[in-house]
């Protein structure tokens, strides 16, 4: 039965998280915008004591859910629960949001393939006492897009592992590697003349010598959140950091696992995305208000002012971009497959946040475009968000192959 | 809780819809676009469907209760057969369901049976005027109350089936507020005019209606003397419009992405170059966003929630839906896209009118 | 030195037009448009008569200047008065320009590659006293764009050519052979295994047998103009009527003049579409300030209601686009290359003329759908400017090729 | 007579500019970016082209004629190589230029002497207000005349350079018209505030002044006691601003551009994918007509005709294009496009702000 109604227990910790965005990342967001690099540790620690309380890491992955097994009659709600989670950080300050500690990309990582005993030995960590991150390395100087042409090595010497490569755009590298005592989830190939065969993932903890974190990215945007260049040079790990097996010949499933987390992240990044639309298009409606201009709805478009068309079709967008991201949530709850929505909701949530923002700039003249007010931060950290966990054109790509019925081959 | 399933019945209903829509409606509809006639036969099946008397409740003569969100269903499906089609076939839902929604109990009573009794109900509704920025919430035709009756003057146009109908309900302002009015066709002082000429929909017959000092009882005002709330019975238009749209969008993006498919260029299907393939995707992703929006407006609409943001929203992304993926068939059939070989071209001019199309579909 | 002045010759030559196409054009446009394939035949003999005085054949075509010979000290401006002529035309009704009677696309191959005696041959009857046309076949049912996967085969048999084969999209085909002793410059295959090599113009005149003019298309818009289909079957030419060498390896001068003719006929079309797009901008303005509605020039986008603004950004695409479109027929008129501009000025002025006709419908509510008033039919002629002389995307192909370097390999 | 070819005169103009703007500027506009700071240097070298001082007559102290044309060839070249320092070097020409063109006889005789005599000359303007719907044309900033002097009230915000220059031109409503009033800077009365921190233009150092009772002599109003139009200066301001819109976008583009070339995905550069490509076909192909429709208007300028409309459809014409070719520079980037060793992320918080520039340039 179709149906749009908030589940009570969603709709609680909104209202919660509500009060932390406006209490703590608010008041914080320009601060940490001017000052780049800068960690903001009172929010982290919040967040980090809310986690240990409420037993519920927030962190993506297609098996986080495993918290709901206890009340199996109802609904799974934990992939619904975790884009609200996301959409009403965002919208206290996006850069704030992605520097919430957990076991993130990489936990997910291990979840979806790792042993029971890797599982145990590299995610107890997040229990502690201490706010700890883990991170994801694919992306390479030369690599974007195309996972398939990654140039890190990892070769078999003696009792394990030695990596050599260089990974950039880590979200959350210095974190994960400096800041705490997490790891990286580093993607590696261990056979050159396999392609997307021959990769794998390797588990590298903070202090492994050999690991360095090179640089950190400025950015034009969510400037509180890390994005690293992690240099790898003789990084020696033990063969049980390898996630999955060695064999190349008959394995692939580590990388189709990787592909498929993105399936559970395209749409926690169109959440983050719609969090900073709704923002904008909040913040944008309560400044023209308090200026007597109002955007009622159900009035014809040749009736209206142009400020005010702009600001109903923002609106109009956003809903429906976030009923998208919902649906492609609901679907994974539901234990369905959304691989075609992911990237539906990631395209248009993408498009939406980056119009909506670039809009709202405008629409507020020349105080939009000062620093004075958070728009033109939330202008610069919308951008992000058509741009990482693949491209709006990688994503095009990924939708039209899936509604086309082509391959990779037949539609590049 | 959210969900985005259909329940089993309604999934049955679009099937049946969908069957009856995507060949036979479809067939006549491109040719009603060309002869300006559509077969009664396909009235009268798409009648038989039951769309209408299923949402109206037993005591009223129906068997079953409204339900926009099935609404929505079956006219997206209806829609994505034929856009003229599909207004003509619920027409009489333009007059029944605002009575359900907002007439008083004696006029349910009285004017529901006769909806459900027989074949396809002979009854419209009038509420667009000639004006550019036609706003249903500041109407010029006017009902002036002289104590006996109320009287009706002004100009409506766009009034689906007006000259073959025996009831239309027709709006009017009454001292500012939009209020409908129950209208015997042929009243004096109502005059029906011309077929109109329009750019699509050539397959509906609409009309322009002059209301001149025409009375009307006052017991014929919708609600009867306390009158009705005009909100929930427009956003339910805007709803069911936002859904034809959807539907007319699916139908322009399947037969596009067919055709992408299908015609060879350069040695290989054109669906195979990224411009083309990235189109037909940007038309997936919409044509799916905005069809929620629209069930989110049906929804609340059912849960007699106010629907007014949602169904506004709804409907102006569904505006913009139909004429983006309408222009992009033409665009992606090239050449033939704009031959009436094809029925892109048509649905092009059937989209392009829904912007200003209001209160021309109802669910 | 920038100059921005109409010349006078163009000025003087506007009013005339501007003169006829209020009195002639408009008041038959909805006529021709109820009455698809009737032929406006007031407007084509004042047009014959006009042009036969005149002297000036309006033509498109590189060669077609050739009237400006006599007075070369000043600046040539062949081109640029075609253009402004088929804006103005275009502007009164666009199916309606389109069958003003002249050669044509036909008669500018002939210019382009024939010898002096097939001109003559086939030129002369432009000078006579009936209006007479000549069109190009190049489309076939299964290749548009694909110019080189060409069907029609033309065979040399004895002292002539046999020619079979199917030419769909022929505007003015049934004009050229029907109503008129005109002719039809045809494209076919003389060696169907040298691709473009082999590709050869034939001319192919009125009555000739094995011809035969079998359908003419239905159409969404420009109804006044016959868009034919034109079956060959075992149809022999003389000799003579191929355009250019039968030699396969050493010539491929005729397809290249083909393609070249683009470079002059795209303007055309851009200008025809943003005549089109003036009249709707013109009449959506007018109709609305006779309702109090102006749009001023300079007050801020923030302070415009909905439709002033669409009306203006109507108003800066129309005037971009046109500046576009006149460069690249000046750059003809200096005699330089003009592809590039031509492909870009079709790619502006088809989306200009699309979206402001379809916004012209919008704006005006529902008296815009109406068929009372010219805007929806306009919204329907103007389409056809997307779509023929190369889609908007063989057009952004052509301006990628040229930006990037690379070859129609290179970049698909 | 129609003509797309600057003189020569002016095509060498344009090649020193874009031998200087390509590298040097840029580089610089990339540093001051982050620090803040553009190098004297830099702002000085910019100032020997002589780009203003050969727009001002020899009878007042420079060494040629004002061509709007001119201008905006030049305007382009500098935004080519950055927004904010093409302003901060043409800044003077803020307040000279409109002294050419609306002063009096002795305004300039006074004046545009000193401006061309030696270095960078430090002046400026200030129209801009802090308002969402800012109209040049209806300023908040009032000017009273008292009888012995005029009185200017109320808040500028966008003035470049205010902190460092010695005269500006303010623009204040003087019964409801815009006109300028010299004001030396440290008049009484008004308070030039901290240096704003904007989204782009980091580069260029911009204050809010507040003006309370602050006194101008009569003397002082542009165009002496008869005042001036005010048109002829906002057009010759939208022209440069367009101007360098398209110098921005042009930026944006040959930077995608190269890097698309470069760029390798799935084994050949990415600028071989139709996404790709045809978003930057489109981007040359606006960028070439809205540079025209600049070039139409400042034309008109130099024929002293009315430019009221082609500068205002050229202005609004080159603000989208600015933001349109930005953002795709950015997404054609990918990730790096975000990050701050590319320009493309300044390119677009720069290119954002064109809907709101007003008067910060001047042709």
């Amino acid at each position: 039965m179709i149906a749009f109604e908030m589940p009570k227990p969603i709709a609680d910790r909104r209202e919660i998280l509500k009060q932390a965005a406006e209490g703590m990342m608010r008041p914080a967001s320009r601060y940490f915008d001017e000052h780049e690099h800068e960690i903001p540790w009172d929010y982290i620690n919040v967040m980090w004591q809310a986690i240990q309380v409420t037993g519920q890491n927030y962190r993506p992955g297609p098996v986080a859910g495993s918290g709901d097994a206890s009340h199996s009659d109802r609904p799974r709600l934990t992939q619904q629960m975790l884009i609200h989670t996301v959409e009403m950080l965002s919208w206290g300050d996006a850069g704030i949001y992605l520097c919430t500690p957990g076991s993130g990309l990489g936990g997910a990582a291990i979840e979806a393939v790792g042993t029971p005993g890797q599982t145990e030995k590299f995610l107890k960590r997040f229990a502690g006492d201490k706010p700890t991150w883990a991170c994801m390395a694919m992306t390479e100087p030369h690599a974007g897009s195309d996972t398939a042409a990654i140039r890190t090595r990892a070769v078999r010497q003696g009792d394990g592992w030695t990596i050599d490569g260089t990974k950039i755009f880590v979200t959350g590298g210095h974190k994960s590697l400096i800041d705490s005592n997490g790891f990286v989830v580093v993607w590696a190939t261990i056979d050159p003349t396999a392609g997307r065969a021959g990769m794998r993932p390797f588990v590298v903890e903070a202090g492994t010598p050999g690991m360095t974190v090179t640089k950190l990215e400025k950015k034009m945007g969510i400037r509180a959140s890390d994005t690293a260049m992690i240099v790898f040079e003789n990084c020696r790990v033990p063969a049980d950091n390898l996630l999955g097996s060695a064999d190349v010949a008959t394995e692939q499933k580590g990388f189709k696992g990787a592909m498929a987390t993105f399936d559970a992240t395209r749409p926690i990044v169109a959440a983050s995305a719609l969090g900073i639309a709704r923002a904008t298009l909040e913040f944008v409606k309560e400044t023209l208000a308090a200026q007597g201009v109002v955007t009622p709805y159900g009035v014809p478009r040749n009736k209206l002012t142009a400020v005010q068309r702009d600001v109903l079709e923002m609106e109009a967008a956003i809903n429906a971009a976030w009923l998208l991201t919902l649906k492609a949530t609901w679907l994974i709850d539901q234990k369905r497959p959304n691989t075609l929505e992911a990237s539906m909701c990631k395209i248009k949530a993408g498009e939406v946040v980056t119009k909506v923002t670039q809009k709202g700039v405008e629409l507020l003249g020349p105080l939009g475009y000062s620093r004075k007010l958070l728009v033109e931060k939330w202008m610069r950290d919308a951008k992000i968000n058509d741009l990482f966990e693949g491209t709006g054109q990688i994503n095009r790509l990924i939708v039209a192959r899936r509604i086309l019925g082509y391959s990779s081959k037949e539609l590049k | 809780m959210y969900s985005f399933e259909p329940t089993e019945e309604q999934q049955m209903l679009v099937e049946a819809v969908r069957r009856f829509a995507a060949k036979e409606v479809r067939d006549a509809g491109r040719d009603a676009d060309e002869s300006g006639t559509l077969p009664q036969t396909v009235i009268d099946k798409g009648w038989e469907l039951g769309i209408l008397q299923s949402s109206i409740p037993e005591e009223y003569g129906g068997f079953g209760a409204r339900s926009a969100v099935t609404g929505v269903l079956a006219a997206e499906e209806l829609a994505y057969g034929d856009l003229a089609a599909a207004m003509a076939i619920l027409a009489p839902g333009l007059f029944a369901l605002p009575i359900l929604i907002g007439g008083s109990e004696a006029q349910r009573k009285t004017l529901l049976p006769k909806a459900c009794a027989g074949g396809h109900f002979p009854a419209t509704a009038a509420l667009i005027e000639p004006k550019y920025d036609f706003d249903s919430a500041a109407l010029t035709v006017t009902a002036r109350d002289d104590g006996d009756s109320y009287v009706l003057d002004g100009e409506k146009c766009y009034v689906p089936l007006a000259a073959d109908v025996e009831h239309l309900l027709v709006y009017a302002s009454l001292d500012g507020k939009t209020q409908g009015f129950v209208v015997g066709n042929g009243t004096p002082g109502m005059a029906v005019g011309e077929r109109e000429k329009n750019m699509g929909l050539r397959g509906l017959p609409t009309y322009e209606i002059n209301f001149s000092q025409c009375p009307v009882a006052c017991a014929d005002r919708l609600g009867g003397a306390a009158g009705h709330d005009f909100a929930p019975i427009v956003n339910a238009s805007r709803v069911a419009l936002g859904a034809m749209a959807v539907g007319l969008s699916r139908a322009a993006y399947d037969y596009a992405l067919n055709y992408a498919k299908e015609r060879e260029a350069f040695g290989e299907p054109i669906a195979r170059r990224q411009s083309i393939a990235f189109m037909l995707a940007e038309m997936a992703t919409e044509i799916e966003a905005v069809r929620l929006a629209v069930w989110q407006a049906a929804w609340l609409l059912d849960h007699g929630r106010d629907a007014t943001r949602e169904a506004y929203l709804a409907k102006i992304a569904a505006d913009d839906l139909a004429l983006m993926c309408a222009d992009r068939a033409v665009q992606i059939l090239g050449g033939h896209g704009y031959i009436r070989d094809h029925p892109v071209e048509m649905w092009l001019r059937n989209a392009r009118g829904f912007p200003m199309f209001e209160g021309m579909a109802m669910v």
